[in-house]
């Protein structure tokens, strides 16, 4: 669980960028220089790396957990670290903590912290740190974001000179993975947002909300020789196509979140590199499954059925995704990949349509440019719906209205989420208790396994009781999952070390301690 | 007036041709010579190209026009004669402003309304290096402004031409047109628009400055009266040709060309006229009581009465600004803001044509001083005619039709004309559509507020032939308001004189021209041109 | 020889007139037709695809979703026509109605009217629309109304100045002196004499109509999607302006041809009512 | 004249008052409630009923459009809804970049359209006067994105790329920094302006050197230059400031398209995004912006339409 939707709306609100197609003029392309070769062998030290980032504005904060907008991520992913997160294949790794176990109820876990690390003005990290950290992002007067999926964070104490014990109030098998949020980064018991100190491999020499922010190598970075680059400069773009032109211009080595129909352009500047990277991000059209017609599970079949899958791939994401098979967490270990996968079938979705008594379905679909990409969904599906006899009618609407007071309570909308596991994900979306059930989904015998899943350790046990939850979600959910997004960034040809990152995060997570320049 | 013989004549124009750029001439060779001191009246109705011709004289052509053969010939003061026409722009401009000058039609327009008057005239000065200092020029302002009978001191020059009277505003241009002493004066219908008075006042400072200063002047005019006024010798223009050129005496007495003679018989006269129909009399058709109008403090009429009698007609004598035509509007019912009553046939009416009966309305008719802005410039003839019919009795279109076709040819209006619109007649045909649809309730009284004023002297005289006979024929009592005490024998029976919103004078047209008892009578009748 | 037919008939004579008659005509058989022509022609509806976006197959390439550029111009420009004729007869009717009534009954109600207006014209026509379409949302109707009401005030301070300088004319007395009512003289007298001016506004109006309701759609506030709409198109796929310009191009030079055309046959008409005053002066 | 300025200035704050006014009623009628829009749908009653509280929403209407009035008085524009913070903040740089726009935009159309007006007026007929008038015609009737459009296939992207099309202020500089960013944008304004201005200087002009006081000033032999500069330039130049006044007003609305298609970081795309935002307060302060701009610029050219005219300079002497 690493993104809290509410922040991601803000974020929209702020990044208008993402707005209604926005779109860049490319036109810096006079002047193109001969070819850079791209850096090889070892990486080098030294140099200043430039990174444009989507988004931001007069809220940009340095305050580790409260990170709202792109260019906030950004800088939380390198001044702080939590004690574990993801790598860049979705895997858990331990970063302030060398490990983390739990106790065979599940209901007990006890980090250790790693060896000798230390915070940015040199200060060992202690227990009683981890302890104010968590103190702070559990403020009852003022949680911050990675609070809502702790709820079962009963207390925190230490355990020895480098343990904490977390302990739950109720068991929890998949804990580690609610700790892998970049939004707990651990920071000193005598924390402030005016000295933004943390463990991070670089460390904050200025900053200026809106606009940008730089930070310098952090000494005392525990993983030895990196970061590479002396200093990272996070620069704000709240348009997509200055972002652009700011990178063909030189006037930064590296951007975030290229629109997808600009790849190939972007390819074939040979200046310039793509990095493309599969991740678990979704855009799913989200049906209310206690409104009809929707209640019906026939409908919802022939629904997910009328989608033909690479074709939204194709002219929704310019092919930069995969196809979906209307299940989410595709990067968890339990995902259901042996599910056969669903195609486009419109004969038997009017076979079903006709069976639930809508021959002639006419349904209203909520849209809104929530993300690159959703409305530009909406009216593929349009059209593909219109071959089965089933009219759409697109309901567009801004941001603001669409998360506003009816938002949860659309029937027929959309939505995205960014990579996450599967219960972490269920907790957030799919359970009745959940904050963004979008399709009210509360099958009896679908919670009684998450349930069961949530308390069993035994790993085997766990994923066939998870496999069977997705067999339901996948017979009769609420969700049409088409396909998963690639992430998609450029940068200079002399940077080297950004790789595919498979959390949804921009430029390899946000992760610049690996980066060089050639 | 003196005449004398010039050894060389001032300006000569010979055969001068003047063509649209599209080719149609204008002037088609005209000629004439004026000698230093004398003056020659160019007369000719609208369209004749008597303006071209007075400008083709400074070598001036307005857009569109452009000269076609012929020479103008001007002769300074101090040196050989020039062709103006052949000369550059540049020589030309030395010599406008200071050999050949010129005094526009309308000084409201003609003088620039964002610069002192002072300061407009020292510029003609300045431009062609009058005097040898600032100070002699505008010694020279000051003098020539003493000559036109005008203030010369700074603070009469510091004013802005809106802050001058009409006729001060024309004193001004002919300072302009005098101030470097030019050997040729060219006037464009210098006093058209003013009262007669000041009009007087003009002539003789152009005819004094003339003279004196032995300058050759071009004087431009439609009004025969004047140019017996002032001229020493007339050419009469038609068509762009000069048709008739002469002694002034000579060709107003015993005109040789029929033109001419038409011209010259249709000046009304103060002494002329006769042959009027007979009122009957007897019937008290209108009578105005106590009429009183004010703007505020402003009082436009003040204890207004007067009686108009069947078949009788009163003209009603004023000066712009005298409150003759708010007296009419307020007969017609066109204006409701008086004191006072207006009774027809003994029946008092109300003051707003919205709350007189239709027979009311029909009864008091008005024919407007311009025929070209009294019809709607969107129907045709018939239809303007009909419309009294339509909203005042309740005939059907029939009816109204045939009503609307005898009215036409009661008026000399031939039938055929009834389908055109307005546009596609002559001001005449136009005035005469106006007084059909005036006619066409057979009115009781009828209201014609100066109704040749807009229409050259012939068309005048057929207007107010038609206006008598239709009187004859009809017996309609007849208010002819006019400026012109010269029309009064040619279509009244009696006259009142109004003044300042006041009736200083009324009676018989004979007792009151032969012996007018106001003052203000007196000086309009001394001042009015003859022939 | 002036009549009212002869104001056309003088403006059609005209040069610049014709060229402008032409170009309009082609730009609105193209938007009339180009519905119905274009699947014929291409083989593609406005909303199917014919390949991956921004990829030049077809006559004029892709857009952003892969549907066929050339199909949805022939298709984007009958809406935006019919909304600027919509909003171009709201706006003249209304504001020649409020101007002559402004105009002609002078006094109370004339100050009021024209200070409303001046309330009114105190907001740009783009800006007073976008915050229209903030309040309720980009629908059609209230495009076409936003835009019409927007030109009101302009057309009305042209009909009202239009029919001031008539009010006083003799033949509008002579009207009063035959007692006829309000409306009839507003009607028969004063409306037929100022229609030159008006039709200049007209002209003037639908120009700038295609103009705002283009922009609109460019901003992303007009026409909504999937329509085919030129503004829109431009909007859609300017991010490819150097990949695949034609999705700018066409709807672009329609756009501008159009407006170019319908300008001349104003300033042709502009050009003629003025002569007509001018013959009338003299 | 002092008392017909007064007037007119009194006119003029009538008139921005009710667009206050009209301004506020209009964004009351926005959908959606601004609190849970700040707040998010995590908002507890508590936190809602605060923010409620601060940012005055259970007041009478009246009484918040006073508070707000008196804010804007008072050059406080209220808290953006979409950033939280103040619109001042947000406003502020953006305010004077659109200003070097406009400025530039305007001086520059006004040059050259009186230089153009005056130069075709002296020329009527010629081919110079018709190749004059044909283009500002056409280019009239181009809507401003279509001028913008063809400016970057032509300067930038297709034909001769030579200029940047899109703005791009690096942090903390301002974006006239790099003058090459302002050449569209500013030509794009000019061009949709200077066609108007043009036309009607050669009209004006026209006029006026068909008057009877310059046909008298030539009669009089004065030298075309005197003529030009002292009879026929200050007439026109009343009739025409109102024209400039009004465009220059109009670029206030232009900005916007112009801002959008250029990425420009000015009031207009401020206002676009406010606008696709439902942020209230930020369409509040750039629609009464412009409109502000908007009469302030007419009151101006009204004020020079006073001053030139010399019966209403000397009304108070007569």
């Amino acid at each position: 669980m690493s993104f809290d939707k509410r922040i991601s709306r803000r974020n929209f609100l702020v990044g208008s960028a993402v707005l209604a197609g926005t779109a860049p003029l490319l036109s810096a392309c006079g002047g193109r220089s001969s070819a850079v070769a791209a850096p090889t062998g070892a990486p080098r030290r030294g140099g200043t790396l430039r990174v444009g980032v989507t988004g931001g504005g007069a809220s940009d904060t340095l305050d580790p957990h409260i990170p709202a907008t792109s260019p906030d991520i950004a800088r939380v992913r390198n001044l702080y670290e939590p004690l574990l997160y993801r790598d860049h294949d979705y895997r858990l790794e331990m970063l302030v903590a060398e490990s983390l176990t739990s106790s065979p109820d599940a209901k007990t876990w006890t980090a250790t912290l790693r060896e000798g690390i230390r915070f940015h003005d040199g200060r060992p990290v202690t227990p009683a740190d981890v302890i104010a950290t968590f103190r702070r992002i559990m403020d009852p007067d003022d949680p911050k974001s990675g609070a809502a999926s702790l709820t079962m964070l009963g207390e925190v104490v230490a355990a020895g000179e480098r343990r904490v014990e977390f302990r739950l109030t109720e068991p929890s098998t998949v804990f580690d993975d609610y700790l892998a949020q970049y939004s707990l980064g651990i920071v000193p018991a005598d924390f402030s947002v005016d000295r933004p100190i943390g463990t991070g491999p670089f460390r904050a020499k200025d900053f200026t909300a809106g606009l940008q922010s730089t930070f310098v190598r952090n000494e005392h970075y525990w993983r030895p020789g990196q970061p590479y680059v002396d200093e990272l400069v996070l620069i704000n773009f709240a348009e997509d196509d200055a972002r652009i032109n700011a990178l063909l211009s030189s006037q930064v080595d590296v951007i975030d979140q290229v629109p997808v129909a600009l790849v190939e352009v972007l390819r074939s500047d040979e200046r310039l590199r793509v990095l493309s990277s599969q991740t678990g991000t979704w855009l799913p059209f989200t049906m209310r499954v206690d409104r009809p017609p929707f209640d019906d599970v026939r409908v919802r079949q022939a629904l997910r059925l009328v989608v033909d899958r690479e074709q939204m791939i194709n002219q929704v994401l310019s092919g930069q995704g995969r196809v979906g098979n209307d299940l989410y967490a595709p990067f968890d270990p339990a995902y259901a990949s042996e599910l056969p996968q669903r195609g486009q079938n419109l004969a038997e979705a009017r076979r079903l349509l006709a069976e639930a008594g809508h021959p002639n379905l006419d349904i209203e679909l909520v849209t809104a440019p929530i993300q690159a990409g959703a409305v530009e969904a909406a009216q593929v599906f349009q059209q593909q719906a219109k071959a089965a006899g089933v009219t759409v009618r697109l309901r567009r609407l801004d941001t603001t209205t669409f998360f506003g007071e009816n938002y949860l309570s659309w029937d027929f909308a959309q939505s995205f989420w960014y990579t996450r596991n599967y219960l972490p994900q269920v907790a957030n979306g799919s359970l009745p208790d959940s904050p963004y059930n979008e399709t009210h989904w509360s099958d009896p015998e679908f919670l009684d396994l998450v349930r069961r899943a949530d308390r069993t350790v035994d790993r085997a046990e766990r994923e066939d009781l998870l496999k069977r939850a997705q067999r339901i979600e996948y017979e009769r959910g609420g969700n049409i999952i088409w396909g998963f997004v690639n992430q998609v960034d450029a940068y200079q040809v002399y940077v080297a070390g950004l790789v595919p990152d498979r959390t949804g995060l921009p430029l390899s997570g946000y992760s610049f301690r690996e980066a060089w320049l050639g | 007036m003196t005449t004398q013989v010039a050894v060389t004549n001032a300006l000569e124009v010979s055969e001068l041709r003047v063509h649209t750029l599209a080719g149609s001439p204008v002037l088609k060779g005209v000629s004439y010579a004026i000698a230093p001191g004398e003056v020659l009246a160019l007369v000719g109705e609208s369209g004749s190209g008597k303006t071209t011709a007075g400008l083709a004289a400074l070598g001036h052509f307005r857009r569109g026009l452009a000269p076609a053969g012929g020479a103008v010939t001007a002769s300074p003061r101090d040196g050989e004669p020039v062709d103006v026409l052949g000369l550059g722009e540049r020589e030309r401009r030395a010599l406008r402003g200071h050999t050949l000058a010129y005094v526009p039609q309308d000084p409201a327009l003609s003088l620039n309304p964002a610069l002192r008057i002072g300061r407009q005239i020292a510029e003609v000065l300045e431009a062609h290096g009058y005097g040898a200092s600032g100070e002699e020029r505008a010694a020279r302002v000051a003098e020539v402004l003493g000559e036109v009978g005008l203030p010369a001191d700074e603070n009469y020059q510091r004013r802005y031409p809106h802050q001058l009277s009409g006729g001060q505003q024309q004193r001004v241009g002919i300072a302009m047109a005098f101030a470097c002493r030019p050997s040729v004066v060219v006037l464009d219908e210098p006093t058209t628009g003013l009262d007669v008075t000041t009009q007087t006042l003009v002539l003789r400072t152009v005819a004094a400055l003339t003279a004196e200063h032995g300058v050759a002047a071009l004087y431009i005019t439609h009004d025969l009266a004047v140019v017996s006024a002032i001229a020493d010798r007339v050419a009469v223009m038609r068509g762009g040709e000069i048709v008739e050129c002469g002694a002034a005496e000579e060709v107003l007495r015993r005109p040789a060309h029929a033109y001419t003679r038409e011209l010259v018989d249709a000046v009304p006269d103060l002494d002329g006229g006769g042959g009027l129909p007979e009122p009957d009399g007897d019937t008290e058709t209108l009578r105005v009581t106590g009429l009183s109008v004010s703007y505020g403090e402003h009082r436009v009429l003040r204890d207004v009465s007067l009686t108009v009698h069947s078949g009788e007609c009163l003209l009603l004598l004023g000066e712009s600004g005298s409150g003759k035509t708010t007296l009419s509007r307020c007969v017609a019912g066109l204006n409701e803001h008086h004191t006072g009553t207006v009774e027809l046939a003994g029946t008092a009416l109300a003051p707003s044509t919205r709350r007189r009966t239709a027979e009311e309305l029909r009864a008091v008719q008005y024919v407007f001083q311009s025929p070209y802005s009294s019809l709607n410039p969107r129907r045709t003839i018939a239809q303007s005619v009909e419309v009294p019919l339509e909203m005042l009795t309740e005939l059907p279109k029939a009816a109204r039709r045939e009503r609307v076709a005898e009215t036409l040819d009661r008026v000399r209006l031939s039938r055929t004309l009834a389908g055109r619109l307005p546009d596609q007649l002559s001001g005449g045909e136009r005035q005469r559509a106006a007084i059909a649809r005036a006619l066409v309730t057979t009115p009781k009284v009828l209201l014609c507020d100066e109704v040749t004023s807009a229409l050259d002297v012939s068309v005048q005289a057929t207007i107010i032939d038609l206006l008598c006979e239709l009187r004859a024929e009809l017996g309609t009592a007849m208010v002819f308001v006019t400026h012109n005490i010269a029309l009064a024998r040619h279509v009244a029976d009696r006259i009142a004189v109004l003044r300042g919103g006041e009736i200083v004078e009324t009676g018989p047209v004979g007792d009151v021209l032969s012996a007018p008892r106001h003052e203000y009578t007196r000086e309009l009748l001394a001042n009015t041109p003859r022939m | 020889m002036t009549t009212q037919s002869t104001v056309f008939r003088r403006a059609l004579s005209l040069p610049q007139a014709k060229i402008g008659l032409a170009l309009t005509a082609v730009v609105v058989l193209l938007a009339v037709l180009g519905p119905w022509l274009g699947p014929w022609l291409t083989g593609y509806d406005t909303t199917g695809f014919a390949g991956k976006p921004f990829q030049s197959d077809g006559v004029a390439g892709t857009d952003g979703l892969g549907r066929d550029v050339f199909t949805r111009f022939l298709a984007g420009g009958a809406t935006l026509l019919l909304y600027a004729v919509l909003a171009t007869a709201i706006g003249v009717v209304l504001g020649t109605a409020l101007g002559m009534l402004a105009g002609y009954t002078g006094g109370r109600l004339d100050s009021l009217i024209m200070r409303g207006n001046d309330v009114l014209l105190s907001f740009p026509q783009l800006v007073f629309a976008l915050l229209a379409i903030a309040m309720l949302g980009p629908q059609g109707w209230l495009l076409v109304l936003v835009i019409g009401i927007t030109h009101a005030p302009r057309v009305a301070r042209v009909a009202r100045q239009a029919t001031v300088a008539v009010k006083d004319s003799d033949y509008i007395k002579a009207a009063q002196l035959y007692a006829m009512p309000r409306r009839r003289i507003l009607l028969r007298e004063v409306l037929p004499n100022i229609t030159g001016p008006l039709m200049v506004e007209l002209g003037l109006r639908l120009t700038y109509s295609i103009g705002y309701v283009a922009s609109l759609s460019f901003l992303g506030l007009g026409i909504q999607p999937p329509s085919a709409d030129w503004g829109l198109m431009i909007n859609e796929n300017r991010i490819a302006l150097v990949v695949e310009p034609w999705g700018v191009l066409l709807p672009v030079l329609a756009i501008a041809v159009l407006t170019v055309g319908t300008n001349l046959i104003t300033d042709s008409l502009a050009s003629a009512a003025a002569g007509r005053e001018k013959e009338v002066a003299a | 004249m002092s008392r017909l300025i007064v007037r007119r200035l009194l006119v003029s704050l009538a008139v921005l008052w009710l667009v206050t006014l009209l301004v506020f009623v209009a964004t009351l009628l926005l959908p959606g409630d601004p609190v849970r829009a700040i707040l998010g749908q995590q908002a507890t009653p508590e936190r809602i009923a605060a923010l409620r509280a601060q940012l005055d929403l259970d007041a009478p209407v009246w009484e918040r459009y006073l508070n707000w009035l008196g804010g804007v008085v008072t050059g406080d524009l209220g808290t953006s809804t979409a950033t939280q913070g103040p619109v001042n903040d947000l406003l502020g740089d953006r305010i004077g970049a659109s200003l070097v726009l406009l400025v530039a935009a305007a001086v520059l159309s006004t040059l050259v359209g009186l230089a153009l007006g005056t130069w075709s007026a002296l020329r009527r007929g010629r081919a110079a006067d018709h190749t004059v008038s044909g283009i500002s015609l056409v280019i009239a009737a181009l809507p401003e994105f279509v001028i913008g459009v063809a400016l970057i296939v032509l300067l930038s992207t297709t034909v001769f790329p030579l200029l940047p099309s899109v703005t791009l202020a690096p942090p903390g500089e301002p974006v006239w920094s790099q003058p090459s960013q302002l050449v569209l944008p500013v030509l794009t304004l000019a061009l949709v302006v200077t066609p108007y201005i043009t036309r009607m200087m050669r009209a004006t002009m026209s006029e006026v050197l068909d008057s009877g006081y310059v046909e008298m000033a030539r009669l009089k032999g004065i030298p075309e230059k005197t003529v030009l500069l002292r009879h026929a330039l200050p007439h026109a130049i009343g009739p025409v400031a109102q024209v400039i006044a009004l465009q220059l007003a109009w670029l206030a609305g232009g900005v916007v398209v112009v801002e959008f298609l250029f990425r420009y970081p000015g009031v207009g795309q401020a206002l676009i995004d406010a606008v696709n935002n439902r942020d209230v307060e930020v369409v509040q302060a750039i629609t009464l912006l412009i409109a502000a701009v908007y009469i302030v610029v007419n009151l101006l050219a009204d004020i020079v339409g006073i001053l030139t005219n010399p019966k209403l300079r000397t009304e108070v002497t007569r």
